[in-house]
């Protein structure tokens, strides 16, 4: 659809071109305006920080800050950084995305494959999950999790960010698979495959596009959740976005706005690196059919 | 002894009857077609063989088996779906032989079905490929080598032919023909297409409504419909049907048509006169075939069955083989096959042919032939 | 089966030594503290680090559990959660009569055995033995007193502006016109509710008295709430608010002290903790800032005590690490040690002072002194005076007045009434 | 037909275990998210309507005392603030993410270099929270800080800045950002939709001689109804749910100028020992999504049925 104005002049449609990617480079710098500023400040010394502007250019460029947010920065008494509570984030992010993402994948292959009486109801029912503000369900969750003792733990962790995600990800396969032809399974179950066997030789390996829609969704979202991080882990094995919180919002003592920027960076650093490396695959996915209501 | 039995399957959504209990019996080897508009219920019952959807009540039992509790792995049948249902993933060797890799069937002997399947079908050369770099034409033989390859006792074919261009369809369809001599298998077809329902089924079964209307041979379907709807939906173009008052002329009871000037009278079929002689004076609808209203430079002698008038003619459709004249009697439209040679123009009149000894009449409310 | 759980127990041996194993050492070594605080930077966390020390040294195992942000708020989040779920820490930062509310849910150990071999009731003063006491025994453990009505002034800018520092509110008046004439800040202020709130504090204290504060923000008295002082010390907030400058909405304190420490700002209204900022910047009390109190508040004593709350052990082991973590933080060497980086004074009376600077001396002084006159009171702004739902609607009250140029003190005052009702 | 004769002599096989098993097997994959969907969105949401009418304060009570809560909700200031900062929120963040979102897959979608590059630009800001940059924001947003500041450096003495410290137009600086973070997502929503859009009909849209606005504006535009229907339901949904970001920005303030239910709804509950009244205002902020939401999915399901 992109062929579609051949009937300007030559003139106009440079001007129209010109004008185009003025607009597409405006936005550009709007978008990245915060970015700048925390990558910048980052490299900053401290005394640079406090002579110029937010927005000036750093006068000298050290990392200085970035090793110390990684390695030394103190966060509460321990004065290890941010990569032990990174490790944190890995262990509880990636077990929640990928059960979270196998779920959704199993509701949305049995919502529109295996229809059966009720199915469509319950769909209903479970994207009304998507609307509960998480602050609402801290104080029950918590005591859920007393009552099946996993709470403050990893395992807690994870089985409060599966709970919450699969709205989503049900959403997304479930969206997927209406656009796969129900043909397929019955072909296969007449061939003499069972119900997982359909899925794990026939839908899933349609899905590499929705998974990675999904994957990304679920990473992003958990990675980036401080609220159940907070409330839900331990003490020793608190996520980054929390360990950031700790060191970025200190009650008192000077602040190392460079230290705070590189421990930002850091803590986005994964998510960014995920959206960057399989941004185009995440737009296939949608238009895959995540983007059909 | 691959037959199949269905004897008063019902098909309920909730409140909804989808399925008012169907019996039909397939012999071995015979090839059944299931043919009416969609929403009939031909293909829930094709599922319902299947083993796809539930059974309602009633029972539908396989080569003696009652299968209403079987899954479909257990019915020892092969489908082949209006999409062909390729797994995308797979190429086309692994489609045909995925059946049996289930089946734990023996490498070799896999290797063995998937050789003779495509030879067969004439896709040796496309076994390596995946099923999206193939035509459709293509992808529907491989559907149908993953039948094959099964060997089932009983083949069903979900309108196989339907996604497929005009030149292709035909082509197919005699193929299958052909394979169906060849295997002696029993297939059960679903098809639209009334076309295809004449050229391949040994038996129709004509649905609407989800109740079977008729049952029997493409001609007898054809010639001697059960009922208005049947007449209707069989034969292209459809058979004419017209809204006419019974009279009695000359000691025969027939039919007064008019084509917006003076009236004629058709006389029924011998066969006919009684029944219809109770219908004196009222209005029924007639029935009659383009083929039966033609021009008479074609058939032979004179015969009392025939009778020639003199119509207005409104349009002149050529169609090449034949050509199509339109007319309008009792005010309704009427297709005549005539030969192509005829100089009829329209706005002319023309003398037409009426063969009268195939004129059916219906009742015009409860639509059952009048016999 | 049995070898893999020796190897586990093993690595967890090792993985001790560097950061502090759950469960199975515990049996080894003393027991396991888990402390819920949000001391998260530097001197705070420094201090938090000299309590861990002390415990291990007693055998007994850290477990940090450091939750900043919003003086506590997320901390008091993480709290109930912990608590509802059954699995609440061996003491949590709490204070005022948050300490009587969490005992009143039964949750609370009873320390009552430390005190005694302590002898608390001798060390602390009265007014702060009874808030860390519920029913006559004793549930919390203090740490500090913050004194919250200081003023902290930047001198050489009073004398490039020609003013004197004040010490009532009309001094006030003259020297923060004169301040602001001379193209400076008067008032350095962050527009965030409890830094209003601390502000307002200060001022009420200085134009009601310490009697009408005690009546209107201790007993929450609805004639004290809703009365002529009340609407005054309001008007004076609208003076005061004038002096700051347009850009403090959601300012963190720390950048408005920095604004006083750079000579931008003239002065700032703000518990003790600001001295830290100035000592991490190389600044000597009395000549380059002064600590003074707020206008009208010198001999009274708004105090912020920080304590921690013991819960309920099951397990014998903890019990002891709780009593250890508590005969702890009582220690004079942890007084002294956490005093000193906080800015604060130490909560145990008759302590030596000696490497305290003259701002915490005449805190201390001050604290002693304004007890026996009736002029020590609680800072409602933190937390020390009124239940958290009556604050927060004063807080609310006291944000909307600033940030309302239309909102009549009146009103303001009549605010603050039902505020007190909740 | 021999049907009768024949019913009687058939074979008939029974269903084994395993085929129970297979027809159930749907069912049991369903069951824990059922299970999941039960216990943790509606038990919760009832859990949380209990507490509502009961006093709980600084833990879970559950003796019930009526509708003292939501009367003295209603009867709070500043819970209208919320909402009304909720309505200007919402609706301005829905339509302004929705517009810009349109209009950048529309500008990229005119056969860009670079677009992969400039594609990755917008969407980045969904990748990170505001945890991680709201600092940066409230730097840009400061009059002293950032924007402001640069311009006036830059010469322009007059130009201000300042809706962040502004009671009044602080909740739009939270409209700026929010808008920053999901525009991306939305953009990329639609340029999904966009390539999705069958080429067929715009050339017979310029056979019949359309203007390019003209195409857009009736042909594809209007094609991309499920779209603009799935971004509604995102947008919603972030906007209601939205709390790191008034947190991160603005502290609800100045005051609680930019409060919005969320906030309101924990500043109640966790920091003020007042549970009952916070889950009062779950309560609400519930039935007003149920409200919006539920009609709004029906009607296009229905619509879109198949």
């Amino acid at each position: 659809m992109a062929d579609t104005y051949q009937t300007q002049t030559a003139g106009s449609q440079w001007l129209g071109r010109a004008v185009l990617y003025a607009l597409l480079v405006v936005f550009a710098v709007y978008y990245l305006m915060p970015l700048f500023v925390m990558v910048t400040t980052s490299v900053k010394t401290l005394d640079d920080i406090r002579a110029g502007n937010l927005i000036a250019l750093p006068q000298e460029i050290s990392f200085a800050a970035w090793f110390k947010a990684w390695g030394t920065a103190c966060i509460g008494v321990e004065c290890n950084g941010l990569k032990g509570n990174f490790l944190n984030s890995v262990s509880f992010v990636v077990p929640a995305v990928l059960i979270s993402t196998l779920v959704g994948a199993f509701n949305g292959y049995v919502l529109t494959m295996w229809r059966f009486r009720g199915s469509d109801v319950l769909f209903t029912m479970l994207l009304l999950g998507c609307f509960i503000p998480f602050q609402v369900i801290l104080l029950p969750m918590a005591q859920t999790l007393g009552y099946l003792g996993i709470a403050n733990s990893i395992p807690g962790l994870i089985f409060v960010h599966v709970v919450y995600g699969l709205a989503f990800t049900t959403l997304f396969f479930r969206n997927f698979y209406v656009t796969v032809p129900s043909d397929l399974t019955k072909a296969a179950r007449i061939d003499g495959a069972g119900f997982f066997t359909i899925f794990w030789r026939i839908i899933l390996p349609l899905s590499p596009a929705i998974i990675v829609v999904s994957v990304i969704w679920q990473f992003t979202q958990i990675w980036n959740d401080f609220l159940f991080g907070v409330v839900f882990s331990s003490g020793d094995r608190q996520p980054i976005t929390v360990a950031l919180n700790n060191l970025v919002n200190t009650s008192t003592g000077v602040k190392e706005y460079n230290v705070d920027m590189s421990a930002a960076i850091i803590a986005g650093l994964p998510t960014l690196f995920v959206y960057i490396v399989a941004g185009k695959y995440f737009l296939r996915g949608l238009t895959a059919g995540a983007v059909k209501g | 002894m691959s037959t199949l039995s269905i004897i008063n399957v019902k098909k309920r959504y909730g409140p909804v009857e989808v399925l008012k209990g169907i019996n039909i019996d397939v012999e071995d080897g015979e090839f059944l077609i299931l043919v009416g508009p969609s929403g009939c219920g031909k293909s829930t019952l094709l599922n319902m063989i299947a083993g796809l959807d539930t059974i309602s009540s009633g029972e539908i039992a396989i080569g003696g088996r009652v299968v209403n509790d079987l899954s479909p792995k257990d019915r020892d049948i092969a489908m082949v779906f209006q999409s062909y249902a390729l797994y995308p993933n797979m190429t086309v060797r692994n489609n045909i032989s995925f059946g049996l890799k289930i089946r734990k069937i023996p490498k070799d002997q896999q290797e063995e079905t998937v050789n003779r399947v495509a030879k067969l079908l004439q896709i040796e050369a496309l076994l390596d490929r995946m099923p999206s770099q193939l035509s459709g034409g293509q992808r529907q033989r491989v559907a149908m080598g993953r039948a094959l390859a099964r060997d089932p006792a009983l083949f069903l074919f979900d309108e196989p032919l339907s996604n497929l261009d005009a030149k292709l369809r035909v082509e197919m369809r005699a193929e299958i023909k052909l394979l169906h001599e060849r295997l002696d298998a029993t297939i059960v077809y679903v098809t639209h297409d009334q076309i295809e329902a004449m050229t391949l089924g040994d038996r129709i079964a004509v649905m609407k409504g989800g109740e079977v209307h008729q049952l029997a041979s493409p001609q007898q379907v054809y010639d001697d419909p059960a009922d208005l709807f049947v007449a209707g939906f069989i034969g292209s173009p459809p058979m004419n049907l017209i809204r006419a008052s019974v009279a009695s002329k000359e000691g025969k009871i027939g039919v007064d048509l008019h084509d917006g000037g003076e009236t004629f009278f058709l006389a029924a079929p011998d066969a006919v006169q009684s029944g219809l002689s109770a219908w004196n004076g009222r209005e029924v609808i007639v029935g009659i075939r383009p083929e039966q209203i033609t021009d008479d430079m074609a058939r032979g002698p004179e015969r009392t069955d025939r009778v020639k008038r003199n119509v207005k003619v409104d349009v002149v459709h050529p169609t090449g083989p034949d050509t199509l004249v339109l007319i309008q009697l009792n005010d309704t439209p009427v297709t005549c096959r005539v030969h192509p040679e005829t100089r009829v123009r329209s706005g002319d009149t023309a003398d037409l042919m009426f063969d009268l000894s195939k004129l059916v009449f219906f009742d015009p409310d409860k639509e059952t032939r009048i016999r | 089966m049995k070898l893999t759980w020796k190897l586990a127990a093993s690595a967890c041996v090792v993985a001790a030594a560097l950061s502090g194993c759950e469960r199975q050492e515990e049996a080894a070594a003393g027991g396991e503290v888990e402390v819920l605080h949000w001391w998260t930077s530097g001197g705070e966390a420094a201090s938090v680090a000299e309590l861990k020390k002390m415990l291990e040294e007693k055998g007994d195992t850290w477990k940090d559990f450091a939750v900043a942000g919003g003086g506590g708020e997320t901390a008091m989040t993480v709290l109930k959660s912990r608590v509802v779920s059954g699995n609440p820490p061996t003491a949590a930062q709490v204070k005022g009569p948050g300490i009587q509310e969490w005992a009143r849910e039964g949750v609370l150990a009873n320390i009552d055995s430390v005190a005694q071999a302590g002898n608390w009731d001798g060390l602390l003063p009265g007014v702060v033995s009874s808030v860390m006491k519920y029913e006559g025994n004793y549930v919390a453990v203090p740490v500090n007193v913050h004194r919250v009505n200081w003023m902290w002034a930047n001198p050489a800018v009073f004398e490039k502006a020609g003013a004197s520092i004040p010490t009532t509110w009309a001094e006030f008046q003259t020297a923060a016109d004169k301040i602001q004439k001379a193209g400076l800040i008067a008032v350095a202020h962050g527009g965030q509710p409890w830094q209003d709130s601390t502000l307002f504090e200060s001022i009420a204290l200085g134009v009601g008295g310490a009697s009408w504060y005690q009546k209107a923000f201790v007993e929450l008295d609805q004639v004290a709430l809703n009365s002529s002082t009340m609407i005054e010390a309001f008007d004076t907030l609208r003076m005061v608010q004038k002096y700051i400058d347009k850009d403090a909405a959601n300012r963190d304190w720390n950048l408005a002290t920095a604004m006083v420490i750079n000579g931008d700002a003239a002065m700032q209204f703000m518990g003790d903790w600001a001295k830290g900022e100035f000592t991490a910047a190389g600044k000597v009390p009395g000549t380059d800032y002064v600590c003074m109190p707020a206008p009208g508040t010198a001999g009274s004593f708004t105090f912020n005590i920080d304590s921690f709350i013991m819960f309920e052990q099951k397990d014998e082991s903890a019990i002891t690490a709780q009593a250890h973590l508590a005969e702890a933080i009582m220690d004079p060497k942890f007084q002294e040690i956490f005093n000193l980086n906080k800015g604060s004074i130490p909560v145990r009376l008759g302590m030596d002072l000696a490497k305290f600077d003259q701002c915490a001396k005449d805190s201390s002084a001050e604290f002693s002194s304004s007890s026996q006159e009736k002029k020590l009171v609680p800072s409602w702004a933190h937390e020390m005076a009124m239940p958290p739902a009556n604050k927060g609607a004063m807080f609310d009250v006291v944000t909307a007045f600033m940030n309302t140029p239309g909102m009549s003190s009146k009103d303001a005052a009549a605010g603050m009434a039902s505020a007190g009702k909740i | 037909m021999t049907t009768a004769a024949n019913a009687s002599s058939l074979d008939r096989p029974h269903k084994r275990f395993a085929d129970y098993l297979e027809t159930a097997l749907p069912k049991i994959v369903l069951g824990p998210t059922l299970l999941i969907a039960l216990i943790f969105i509606y038990g919760f949401i009832i859990w949380t309507g209990w507490l509502s009418f009961t006093e709980s304060r600084l833990l879970p009570r559950y003796e019930l005392t009526g509708f003292v809560q939501y009367i003295s909700l209603f009867e709070n200031e500043r819970w209208w603030v919320a909402l009304r900062n909720l309505g200007i929120f919402g609706g301005l963040f829905i339509v302004v993410c929705l517009v810009v979102g349109l209009l950048l897959a529309i500008l990229l979608d005119q056969r860009i270099r670079a677009e992969g590059f400039l594609r990755a630009i917008y969407l980045y800001p969904m990748a990170l929270s505001f945890i991680v940059t709201g600092t940066a924001w409230r730097w840009i947003l400061n009059p002293g800080l950032g924007l402001q500041n640069l311009v006036r450096q830059m010469g322009f003495e007059n130009f201000t800045f300042d809706w962040i410290v502004t009671p009044g137009m602080s909740i739009y600086t939270v409209v700026i950002a929010g808008a920053w973070q999901s525009t991306g997502f939305v953009m990329a929503l639609f340029l999904a939709g966009l390539r999705g859009v069958d080429d067929a009909i715009i050339k017979a849209a310029q056979v019949d001689g359309a203007s390019p606005t003209r195409i857009y504006t009736s042909i594809i535009i209007p094609s991309l109804r499920p779209v603009f229907f799935s971004a509604l339901i995102i947008l919603s949904h972030i906007a209601i749910k939205s709390f790191d970001l008034v947190m991160a920005l603005t502290g609800g303030g100045p005051g609680f100028s930019s409060d919005l239910p969320a906030t309101f709804m924990y500043t109640f509950a966790f920091n003020r020992n007042q549970i009952g009244l916070g889950a009062a205002s779950a309560i609400i902020m519930l039935m007003t999504v149920v409200a919006i939401i539920v009609p709004l999915m029906y009607s296009e399901t229905r619509r879109t049925h198949r």
